[in-house]
């Protein structure tokens, strides 16, 4: 490989972008290999849009900064906004299709735009708690950094204690991760690898 | 053997054995009151018996002019952060007897936040400040402590509290802001023999580790004040008492204080 | 016994220096004392074995001899409080300070002492004295003074002509205050263009400048 | 109380604050001194949280000034005493840290820059090496490592308080808001399992015995009366320091022979900056890169060799020639030219340093065709 892949998630506060970085970053070292996270801070971490910005390769990471990530998770109109400066002609910008008025203030630059219903399948199919898992399946999916068993297994570390009380919760979670998986499956020609 | 007269005229003044002698005579101006409260402590020390323990920290103004007054291990610093040095060492041997001896300017403006700080968290640690009412050793500038209509460099037309506020309450700030294990006191230079009771029972507080152990000294300094024998006598016996009064405000174990 | 008082560099210390000096030089037992206690950068510290050698008797502290001279240092001597004691002649070199001859409270006697004459240093060149009336205001402020002593200067460029002007001036404040001129002073160049007295027949002493010599 | 921290080697992900708290506990620091400030905050709360499962002390004090002084205490009570800070925080840091070079006393800190000047930004910057190399009214007499790493930031933590207990300089350990809060991997050890030892910390006040009786009393001062008496105390320090500089000044470097532009950063910068040279070295450019781990003492010697043979310097940083202005000393009289990438207050990555050395590459291709 050459370079790693570069990953924006944003979001508000409690939409659980940081869990879902973390998670990745973590399954990504328990497969051996380079990962830098960075999640965001500064004034925004209070009440701001909430920015993980994630980069995975085989080598060692260079700058922490990048200019532009190789994909952008926007979950929120906000989000949205604040990530624009992170998109460029190669980035593909994965967004929640149920954001009002996300039409209007999409980056143009970006080489992909993907509207993902990760919210309302959430909703509809699963809990609404796990929408960011959801998210985070599309986000393995479309990025390859780790297979996806990789990223379940990094679940059942973080939150086992709450799957041995109720053992539904596994389950479900794993099946948000697959959904997820299943909403840009096919929808990106390329994707990044790693 | 000596005879009675050759006796009278070898008399020298007694010093506390944690003086050292090769060090003296100390340069205090004449008059000083750094002296006497410094023999207060020194004897407090010997009272006490506890000169292998003890770590001296001394201020700079006047104060620094003890940093190698006494047979004890010292550190001299500036700005009121003899308080934190000291702290830091507390904190790091609790074993040894930690004392702060600075200024009115140290410890109530340019190093106030340390006073405030130790004095709210309790450290245990006693600070013996000073109060000779000006800036002494930068050439007599006001000090929080100035007294109304009293002339400094810096009030050249006497301290107006109108503009420059009253004389700072140190003892009754850290009354207030102290716990129940603090002892805090304010003597005088005039009264000696209760000032050095003041300060063995502030290190006694500190050894008992019950908390933070505050003497205030009420000083002399004629150079600055320009004021003969008769004239700082009386400053500090009737004039200074108007403002800052002497005793005990906060014991452990009594309520209310004093 | 002289006592020499006055404003922030007016020349206070020359000018005792000089005075200890010529009458160490008329073969009198002369004392001089250093009481420059606010701001003590100049100092007869440095020049006290220079005045020591030639027959003045010095009290004044040498650097080496004090600590914390970073902030300063109002370090009175000991000796200094009692030198109104000594033998002979005793010239105090007071430094300025709000309280202004105040200072004096500090040597045991000094209000009592009826030889002690206490000398206002002027300079004319300086600005917060630089008017009869600013003279007077701030004389008044030194009492009690005994006499006044003119020094006007601008240091080397000092002439004839700016040391007259200062005579002048300082002359219509000594007639406010009823007080005498005891004499203008100007370093020997000037002071040899001058004459014996000066426009306002005033006594015209020399000066040998040393206090540059004696920073800390 | 448990046993060691860290036995053996073991592979962690984690965040730099983490990684300092975890190379304090390796380098067997007694207690730390601190105050607040973004980004180096959670290097007191995982302290704090180890304090008492390894019998550590903690103090969290009024501000800076008193961080610094307590630390300053901890060391002359004769323990391994640190405090972290950052900013205007560093800023304060700087009135104790120079009475730390004033005493020769062997404080450690942690540095994590964020933007300035004033408060400016929580975030990042490499806006502090002049303020942390050269901070304070005296001469520098201290020791910073830049770090780039969480290895090294853990590496170079344990390395601070055998340097400052060994010779006796304030040490540094510069990071930033990046280092701070990034999580990367890296490999925590025991350093007696690499063969690194410790150095014991000895009491400067209340050592043992009864001063004037069994031993002369200890007695530091800050303050002296005379200039010659200064002179005097600074001539030794100065002396002492120039001495062991060759032996603490550390650097990184690669290509350098034979490369006519060399590109030059420190601290996390040189990450990029390092990834900048490789890539167009992989396309046969013949380029160098070179890092200082010490900013103080820089290692003067090997940059002048450099800057003698190189034609010039990219140097980049993300202050406006902080750090430039440290290498022009070392170099001065040398030849090459110091070509600036300033990017103060934010971060520089590998694309913009080989867009900048690309540029500066067919100027001089055109220079020499014409």
């Amino acid at each position: 490989m050459g370079k790693a892949v570069k990953i924006v998630l944003a979001g508000e506060g409690g939409q659980g972008v940081q869990s879902v970085a973390e998670i990745i970053a973590e399954a990504a070292n328990e497969e051996g290999r380079e990962v830098l996270y960075i999640p965001n801070f500064g004034v925004e971490q209070r009440g701001g849009v909430s920015v993980a910005f994630l980069q995975i390769g085989l080598e060692p990471i260079g700058s922490p900064k990048f200019e532009a990530g190789d994909i952008v998770v926007a979950l929120s109109d906000r989000a949205i906004a604040r990530t624009a400066r992170y998109v460029g002609p190669k980035t593909v910008f994965v967004y929640d299709a149920g954001i009002e008025g996300a039409d209007g203030c999409l980056p143009g630059n970006a080489g992909r735009v993907l509207a993902i219903p990760a919210i309302d399948v959430a909703k509809r199919e699963l809990h609404p708690r796990v929408f960011n898992i959801v998210i985070m399946g599309a986000v393995i999916e479309a990025t390859g950094v780790v297979p996806l068993a990789a990223a379940k297994a990094a679940i059942g570390k973080k939150l086992g204690y709450k799957f041995e009380k109720d053992p539904s919760l596994r389950e479900l979670n794993f099946k948000a991760i697959d959904r997820g998986a299943e909403l840009v499956a096919g929808r990106l020609q390329e994707r990044g690898e790693p | 053997m000596v005879d009675e007269g050759a006796k009278l005229v070898n008399i020298q003044p007694v010093m506390p054995k944690c003086w050292r002698a090769d060090t003296k005579p100390h340069r205090f101006c004449p008059g000083c009151g750094h002296g006497l409260v410094l023999k207060a402590l020194g004897e407090a020390v010997d009272d006490l018996d506890i000169a292998g323990r003890v770590v001296f920290g001394a201020d700079i103004g006047c104060s620094l002019l003890a940093w190698d007054l006494f047979n004890l291990d010292s550190v001299q610093t500036h700005h009121g952060r003899t308080v934190p040095v000291i702290t830091g060492l507390k904190r790091a041997n609790p074993d040894l007897i930690g004392i702060c001896y600075m200024g009115d300017g140290g410890g109530y403006a340019i190093g106030a936040q340390h006073l405030v700080g130790s004095a709210a968290r309790g450290e245990k640690i006693t600070v013996i400040l000073v109060n000779n009412t000006q800036y002494g050793m930068t050439g007599g500038q006001m000090a929080p402590t100035t007294m109304p209509g009293q002339k400094t460099e810096t009030s050249p037309f006497g301290r107006d509290p109108a503009t420059t506020g009253a004389p700072m309450q140190g003892p009754e700030m850290v009354a207030s802001i102290t716990g129940e294990g603090a002892y805090v006191a304010r003597g005088t230079v005039f009264n000696v023999r209760q000032l050095k009771g003041f300060i063995k029972k502030a290190l006694a507080n500190q050894m008992a580790g019950r908390g933070y152990s505050f003497v205030e000294a009420l000083s002399l300094c004629p150079t600055n004040w320009r004021t003969d024998a008769a004239a700082t006598w009386n400053m500090v016996n009737e004039v200074m008492p108007r403002y800052f009064k002497v005793g005990e405000l906060k014991v452990p174990g009594e309520t209310g204080g004093r | 016994m002289e006592a020499y008082v006055g404003e922030y560099a007016a020349g206070k210390s020359e000018v005792a220096v000089n005075r200890a000096l010529d009458l160490a030089g008329e073969g009198r037992l002369v004392t001089l004392v250093d009481l420059d206690i606010v701001e003590p950068c100049y100092t007869l510290r440095p020049i006290k074995h220079l005045l020591e050698e030639r027959g003045v008797c010095v009290l004044a502290w040498e650097t080496r001899q004090t600590v914390g001279l970073g902030e300063a240092g109002t370090v009175l001597r000991a000796d200094a409080r009692w030198a109104l004691r000594r033998e002979g002649d005793v010239v105090l070199d007071i430094g300025y300070g709000v309280e202004g001859s105040k200072t004096l409270d500090l040597l045991e006697g000094a209000r009592t002492e009826e030889n002690l004459r206490v000398l206002a240093v002027l300079n004319v060149s300086r600005p917060m004295t630089a008017t009869v009336e600013d003279l007077v205001e701030h004389v008044r402020g030194m009492m009690p003074v005994h006499g006044l002593v003119n020094n006007t200067h601008l240091g080397d460029e000092t002439t004839p002509e700016v040391v007259q002007a200062g005579a002048g001036v300082v002359e219509g404040a000594a007639r406010l205050l009823g007080l005498p001129v005891v004499a203008t002073t100007a370093v020997a160049e000037v002071a040899a263009r001058l004459g014996p007295r000066d426009a306002c027949g005033h006594p015209v002493r020399a000066l040998t400048r040393f206090m540059p010599r004696a920073f800390w | 109380m448990a046993g060691k921290p860290i036995e053996g080697e073991k592979r962690v992900f984690m965040t730099g604050n983490e990684v300092v708290a975890y190379g304090a506990l390796a380098a067997e620091a007694d207690i730390m001194y601190g105050y607040p400030i973004t980004p180096q905050n959670e290097i007191m709360h995982y302290w704090t949280r180890m304090v008492p499962k390894y019998g550590k002390r903690f103090l969290q004090t009024e501000d800076e000034l008193s961080a610094g002084f307590t630390t300053i205490g901890g060391v002359m009570a004769g323990k391994k005493a640190f405090t972290a800070t950052a900013g205007p925080g560093n800023v304060l840091m700087q009135e104790p840290m120079s009475m730390a070079e004033a005493m020769r006393l062997p404080t450690v800190s942690i540095v994590q820059q964020r933007g300035g000047p004033s408060t400016a930004t929580v975030i990042y910057s490499q806006q502090e090496v002049i303020l942390t190399t050269m901070g304070g009214n005296g001469e520098g007499l201290r020791v910073v490592y830049s770090t780039a790493t969480h290895q090294e930031l853990f590496d170079y933590t344990i390395k601070a308080f055998n340097t400052a207990w060994k010779y006796r300089f304030p040490t540094f350990v510069l990071g930033d808001g990046y280092q701070a809060k990034m999580r990367e991997s890296l490999t925590l050890y025991d350093p007696a399992g690499r063969g690194i030892e410790l150095v014991p910390p000895q009491p400067l006040l209340g050592a043992p015995g009864v001063p004037g009786v069994d031993r002369p009393p200890a007695q530091y001062r800050n303050t002296y009366s005379m200039e010659e008496e200064l002179a005097e105390v600074l001539a030794k320090n100065i002396a002492d320091y120039e001495a062991v500089s060759g032996e603490i000044s550390e650097w990184e470097e690669s290509g350098t022979e034979g490369a006519d532009l060399v590109i030059v950063a420190h601290g996390v910068v040189s990450r990029a900056a390092k990834l900048a040279a490789r890539e167009l070295r992989g396309e046969g450019i013949r380029i160098g890169y070179f890092r200082p781990v010490t900013l103080r003492p820089l290692p003067a010697a090997r940059i002048r060799e450099l800057a003698a043979r190189a034609g010039s310097f990219l140097v980049v940083e993300s202050s406006y020639g902080q750090f430039t202005r440290l290498l022009k000393e070392a170099a001065y009289g040398a030849a090459a030219r110091m070509i600036p990438l300033f990017k103060p207050g934010v971060g520089v990555t590998a694309e913009e340093i080989v867009a900048r050395a690309r540029e500066l590459l067919s100027w001089s291709m055109r220079g020499q065709s014409s």
